[in-house]
């Protein structure tokens, strides 16, 4: 199986075969660094291996459509609920520059005793199945392959079953996970006895099978009162479980350090910020960093979202990050919807690429601020370690509510989350390994009596499944009702046959959203909003953010609903897309024949950069072709330009319109289309109208022969004029 | 626990440390709050972690569930699951998987208990 | 007059009496700097002072609300075409944080040779009309003192006319203008003698108002073929015009130099603009700075030219901005709309202040790359002047297309703009005045053969209007059709009636967009976004933007339309806020008869952090008015909180629910709901549900009595239950 | 004029050059550019100029407009078209804005004919 650019991905057919699929390859991969590099007319110092594939940014058409690909890995997190809808979205993602997929996983999953089976449809993520990790690695393969890179697939090895989903992912190709004990027990109030007695096997598990693993310091942040005054805390959590991992034995470059920029405006961020990344990156300099941005500031507003992410970009590039996590900026608001993960990849991408080499031309300033605050939060983070020690340990500490307490340590609030040695889900189901203990298995942590003369423990057994893939044993669904395959009939249509329907998260979910400022104050607004959207035919309308522009003013609204109809592919017209003639083909009709316009920018407009580039020989215009033009400048007379048409015996006319202010651009084709008429000229001369706004559907509705927009080249308005004269000629010759 | 701040008077101790004796001492008490927790783990087990064995021997999840389900109710997952079920598997003279799988349908339970009462008697 | 917070300000008014307007104040006006400073719980180093009025940034409900005003003037463009609709505009961006309001003038005016009167349309711009500005500058004056602090009114001294419009400036009290004869020559085709010609007294009269005086260089970033490759250009080009206003007389501190970081990702831009940025600052150190965002890579992406605009206003708190102005993320698009001015002020105001003090940490590092580069610009610089003085000096220059070359002088393409000095608009109107040349007014340039004995010229004539006022003649209108009282008429019933309409740049234009994600091909997904926007009901649906996602997998569209209705405030029911009781009637009422409530957060939803906002008297919640609670943790099964509720014979059951995916908290509501009937309670029991996506009306529709949202308080929620408890009281007695 | 990059070569002469003595010349260049041109300017009029300088003493865009032609019709744009105002107002003796506006509706071109034929005979 192989993908095809033009094609989607078939799900049907990934799902075939599966209980035989074997992942390629393990472990995590990094980017590949190339040194100082150029790419089209820049020199960039902190990029990595381009991609066979990929869709670089909105601008890049400026600078010959470059994609540089920055240094680090990118992040980005995946969650609909449908893990057949998210292998889409991954496709998506490799394509704008993400190589590490996360996987979100469903509500419940942390409590669940064991593991899942089959493929129910998730809540706030997937159910983290064998076969749903299966078939995404799969897709993952195929995808890989398309983009040239190997792409990273991560989820999380917590909750109550993290030693069995540790075999499962390593077993499956998994590539990196989130695996920290202190999670479970601050955010999922997992018995913290039993949190750390799991993690230990599950992070040898991980080991071995060199899965990258990330820490959950970062959820402090998210769930502190005050994000920015658990810094010190946070270093002693990174500790915690940095060390642990160590200890278990995981290699230094394959533990992360999942890390966030507690601030956002309107704090002054970068000064409060800055100054933590600096004194992590010191004390962690062994370790991996993985820069995610801050998500407690995200409201509903998807620009503020995007600033916030850009000055979180600032400091990954100002410190270092191995790994750029992107948080979708419509995080805040809803479950991100398809578009938003690739917004937020895109704006990792983007701010990474701007900022490349910064440090060349920007130092740290350890001498003031920045050195004082470093060094003021290293200690109060030892003192906060001091007094772990002092009250008994960790246990007790977090008897004692010392984590995610609001004050600046060593000041408390008394706020803290509070666990007990003996409370918990799982409590009291850890057992002391007697003297006879023991597990005939790779990968195994701690004590184990095996029989004398034992290397490798599964000789024991003939094998374990890390050594001996084929003694997996793979179930494929429990759930008559909810599983995929039902899923994808409902679907069928949407995704295999001739309709069409808008989608923010499933397949057909027919979700759109609609932007309204309303000259009324904000709760009429969100009322007024409402009502449009349904007056519109839209259901299940839904308030998405308001932003009041001024309490009497106005208010910006944005809503989402669903559509209640689809599309067939029939009812659209789309008009077959102008085939280009080749260079030569070009050139040979014009030596036939010569062939002479005349162009201009047009009434009031002074915009000339886009025609000149039509034009002109040296930005590759059609004069390249030998065609000759007369340029009349700017602002133009629509008088003046046909009578020079006239005079000049021209074959075509080549208007540029580029303001649309109140249809200037409609009004004055029209007009030069009327003049053509007028002056008795129409029949014998080409009417050709461009500028951004310009359609060619448009431009033929005002009497035009052709119309170009936004990024024309020079040889699609040369193909065109030379097929429009052939066409007439024939007409004519008829 | 509510306290103000009171940083000053409590770093007094660290001000005069030098920014390697800083991070020294930053991974010094790291290490004395882990290295307990590491102990802890290298010697006790639980049904997660001896679930993942069975996994790691071939059963599937299903399967893990249910043998371990047995072996914890008569206490015997301090022997480790995965080798009470290579124990049942001799005794019965099985190979382990299918011994295995037969534990999780719910035989040799009188095996399980056999062996559960050896280990008593050991112990006592 | 005075303007109320929540009164729309009423345009017929400001045009009453217009006549006999007289501006309050002449001159520029600098933000004021307070030092480093403490603004809620933060410092901050580079801050003005705060506004009266202002609506921070959305995610400033974390922080107090707080709203810091960065140091330096923010500028906004307005350009709708109607000047009575751009004063609502800049009474929504006063209230965000904007003191400069640059008014776009009309596509024509450059070419209008006198003054434009009455309030004609203005096409991507308005006219610049005695008028309109009077107008405009009295709604400000209002605006100013609604937002305590003085705004910048500004617009251009350009085109052919330039004397004659600085002089009205001057009168009008105008603050700002754009005057660089340079930009006549190159943008407008205007003859370059007249050009400097007029520029001396257009800028003589700037000087003696107090004018700042920003140049036009950054026009040239935005024509080049490749932006960054006229930087040399550019040094000269701004060194010219500030030299030229110099030596007529404008004070150092009223020239700015409108500046553009030339580059854009994906080019490494910050290494390449901030050598240029520093180049700059470093020959110009005298002048002010007006930094404005690249805008000629802005495509159809707002999320793009916010990520640019960003890393824009790194290099100004890098370097320096005195201005920072701010283009629209929909410039690439369309005219800008009403809030895309809004968005482009937050995203400064917001950066700004998140960059607050970054040079405190971060030092310019000028010993390699950076050191370097800013030399060789340097020495382009130079080189282009000294070969514009070999050539036979700047008219010389021109004609031989030194400008706007698309080379990196001094390499050149010879493709730059060449005028010629005997052509462009005004050729030949240029007289050398005589001996006996005399004008009898103040701020008059050049050569003035005055009586002897006269000391200020204008005492010939008793008083020039620059003096005395009153001497200001006032057209109303010219045009009987065109002309602002006749479009207000069309527009009152949007403005003052009872009819809501959607509108994006004129009082109801009707206009809104919409979003949609469709799986299928960049060019089919066009065509379908058009015709679901039209089945919807959009009429003249454009697309103003794609973004494929993948080749195959899907497109990202938006599409603007107009709608066809409009709806009456009438026609909303609006329930009634919520009426809040005050602290002391709610301790009243609590301690009158104890209240006791039980509260979780339910199914497997972990998020604790809001309802225990709402519950601790730490965190201001419902504790502080002595109502007791029993918190049943996290993840709690609805049963469990039912039967809490029945043994602790709570009076309420508060229920956190914040994960929405698939539905589950309106399911988890219902179930409860379900359940206390069930099991009889629920007549006794008051239910209340919080969460990001709760609302009252939702929580009522599933049973519960009242439902709460994003940014509730704990008054909130204990108001309603007190009044709640109140009317079952009242009930139960009936 | 197309030219490759020959920077290295062209600016040997500004490399031994300080930070300060590379702006000091940069802004002497600029001075020499600039200088003729303000000269140009000082002794320079145009019809935007002065119909300014008409709007300062009061009258409107539309009078300031129709004087200017008439004047510039005449030649006497040089002389300054404030100063001819005055001094038609002197010779018809009105207030120089009642003259002026007079001039804008098309009175008093005979004076400013008499004005014009005097200037040419002063010239020559
Ligand atoms: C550069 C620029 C200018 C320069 C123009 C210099 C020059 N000599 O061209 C200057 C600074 C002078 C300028 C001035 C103004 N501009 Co301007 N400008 C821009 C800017 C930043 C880029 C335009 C550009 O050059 N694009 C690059 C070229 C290559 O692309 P293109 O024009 O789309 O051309 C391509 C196609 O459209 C097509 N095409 C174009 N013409 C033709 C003709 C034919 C025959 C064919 C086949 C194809 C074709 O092929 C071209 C090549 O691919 C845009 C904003 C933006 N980011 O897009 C605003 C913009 C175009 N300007 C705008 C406006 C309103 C103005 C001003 C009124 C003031 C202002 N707001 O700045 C003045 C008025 C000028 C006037 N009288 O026309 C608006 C227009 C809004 C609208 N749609 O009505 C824009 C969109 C900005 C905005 N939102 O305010 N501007
Ligand atoms: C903090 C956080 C977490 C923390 C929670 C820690 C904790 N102990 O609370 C952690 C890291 C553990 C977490 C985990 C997960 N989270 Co989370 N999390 C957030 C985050 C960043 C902020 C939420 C928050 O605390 N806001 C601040 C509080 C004060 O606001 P609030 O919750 O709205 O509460 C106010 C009102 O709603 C109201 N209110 C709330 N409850 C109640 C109750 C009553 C009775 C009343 C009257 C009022 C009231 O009053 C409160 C005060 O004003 C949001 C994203 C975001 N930026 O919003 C995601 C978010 C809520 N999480 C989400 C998800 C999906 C998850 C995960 C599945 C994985 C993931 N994607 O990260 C897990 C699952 C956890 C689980 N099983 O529930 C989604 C939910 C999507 C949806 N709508 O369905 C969000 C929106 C992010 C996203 N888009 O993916 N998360
Ligand atoms: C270490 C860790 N584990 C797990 C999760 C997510 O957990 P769950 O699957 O329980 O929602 C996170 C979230 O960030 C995490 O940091
Ligand atoms: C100096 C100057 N004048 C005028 C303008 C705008 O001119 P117009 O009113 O001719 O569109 C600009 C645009 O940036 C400018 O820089």
């Amino acid at each position: 199986m192989k993908l095809e650019k033009d094609k989607k991905i078939d799900i049907e057919e990934i799902l075939k075969d599966l209980d035989k699929y074997v992942p390629r390859r393990r472990g995590w991969h990094w980017r590949e660094d190339v040194g100082k590099h150029k790419i089209g007319d820049f020199e960039y110092y902190q990029v990595s291996k381009p991609l066979k594939n990929s869709i670089p940014l909105p601008a890049a058409k400026h600078f010959g459509n470059i994609d540089p690909q920055p240094d680090c890995v990118i992040t980005t997190e995946i969650a609909s609920g449908r893990f057949e809808d998210d292998i889409r979205r991954m496709r998506m993602a490799a394509w704008h520059g993400a190589d590490h997929i996360m996987v979100i996983r469903t509500l419940g999953q942390s409590h669940f005793d064991g593991l899942i089976e089959g493929t129910p449809e998730g809540v706030g993520g997937v159910p983290i199945s064998r076969k749903q990790i299966r078939a995404t690695r799969k897709a993952l393969d195929l995808i890989e392959d398309e983009v040239g890179r190997p792409i990273n697939f991560h989820s999380y090895v917590s909750g109550i079953a993290g030693p069995e989903v540790a075999v499962m992912f390593a077993e499956e190709g998994v590539n990196g996970a989130h695996q920290d004990p202190q999670y479970n027990v601050l955010y999922r109030n997992i018995n913290m006895v039993r949190s750390f007695v799991d993690a230990a096997v599950a992070k040898k598990i991980m080991a071995d099978a060199n899965i990258l693993q990330i820490d959950g310091a970062h959820n402090a942040n998210a769930t502190a009162k005050y994000g920015w005054k658990v810094m010190p805390e946070l270093l002693v959590q990174h500790a915690i479980n940095t060390l642990y991992s160590r200890k278990v034995g995981i290699k230094p470059e394959n533990i992360a350090l999942s890390t966030v920029p507690p601030n956002a405006p309107p704090t002054p961020s970068i000064r409060l910020d800055l100054p933590y990344a600096v004194a992590l990156r010191q004390l962690f300099k062994d370790y991996k960093m993985r820069a995610q941005m801050n998500t407690k500031y995200i409201e509903h507003d998807m620009r503020e979202a995007t600033v916030t992410h850009v000055l979180n970009l600032l400091i990954s590039r100002l410190t270092s990050a191995d790994i750029q996590s992107t948080i979708t900026p419509d995080e805040g608001r809803n479950v991100p919807w398809h578009y938003n993960n690739i917004n937020a990849i895109n704006t990792a991408k983007q701010a990474l690429i701007g900022m490349d080499g910064l440090k060349e031309m920007v130092k740290l300033n350890f001498d003031g601020e920045l050195g004082k605050k470093v060094r003021e939060l290293k200690m109060r983070a030892i003192l906060f370690m001091e007094e772990i020690l002092e009250v008994g340990g960790y246990f007790k500490a977090v008897e004692e509510g010392f984590f995610v307490d609001s004050g600046y340590y060593p000041e408390r609030n008394g706020d803290g989350i509070v666990r007990t040695i003996n409370g918990g889900i799982g409590a009291g189901t850890v057992y002391k390994r007697d003297k006879d203990y023991m597990a005939p298995v790779c990968s195994h942590f701690g004590y184990n009596n095996l029989p004398e003369g034992i290397n490798k423990p599964c000789d024991l057994i003939d094998g374990c499944t890390l050594c001996k893939h084929e003694k997996i044993q793979y179930i494929d669904e429990l759930d008559e009702n909810d599983n995929v395959e039902n899923r994808l009939k409902e679907t069928v249509e949407y995704r295999k046959g001739d309709k069409i329907k808008p989608e923010v998260e499933w397949a057909g979910d027919g979700i759109i959203s609609m932007n309204l400022f309303l000259p009324v104050d904000e709760r009429t607004a969100e009322y007024a909003a409402i009502k449009y959207a349904e007056k519109l035919g839209l259901t299940e309308v839904v308030v998405l953010g308001k932003l009041p522009m001024h309490p009497a003013e106005g208010t910006y609204v944005e809503v989402r609903g669903r559509v209640q109809f689809s599309i067939g592919k029939n009812e659209l017209e789309i008009p077959p897309q102008e085939e280009i003639l080749s260079d030569e083909e070009i050139e040979e009709d014009v030596k036939r024949k010569p062939m002479k316009v005349v162009a201009a920018t047009v009434g009031n407009d002074e915009h000339s950069v886009g025609l000149r580039e039509i034009l002109d020989i040296k930005h590759g215009g059609i004069e390249k072709y030998g065609i000759k033009f007369t340029y009349l400048g700017t602002s133009c007379p629509v008088e003046k330009l046909v009578d020079a048409a006239i005079e000049e015996n021209a074959d075509a006319i080549l208007v540029s319109t580029i303001i649309t202010h109140d249809d200037v651009h409609i009004k004055n084709m029209k007009k030069i289309h009327d003049l053509c008429v007028e002056k008795g000229i129409r029949d014998k001369v080409i009417l050709v109208g461009g500028g951004t706004q310009i359609t060619n559907d448009l431009a033929k509705s005002v009497g035009f022969d052709a119309g170009f927009g936004r990024g024309t080249k020079g040889n699609q308005v040369a193909s065109f004029l030379v097929k429009k004269r052939r066409e007439k000629e024939n007409e004519e010759n008829n | 626990m509510r306290r103000e701040d009171d940083f000053e008077t409590r770093s007094e101790h660290l001000k005069h440390m030098t920014d390697e004796e800083l991070d020294a001492y930053f991974w010094k008490l790291a290490e004395k709050i882990v290295d307990p927790l590491i102990e802890l783990a290298y010697y006790h087990t639980s049904p997660s972690i001896e679930r993942s064995v069975l996994l790691r021997m071939g059963f599937s999840s299903i399967e893990a569930k249910e043998i371990v389900n047995r072996i914890e109710e008569r206490g015997l997952l301090p022997k480790g699951a995965g080798s009470i079920v290579l124990k049942v598997a001799e005794r019965v003279k099985k190979d382990y998987l299918t011994a295995g799988k037969s534990i999780a349908n719910g035989e040799y339970l009188e095996v399980l208990d056999d062996i559960a009462r050896e280990a008593s008697k050991n112990e006592a």
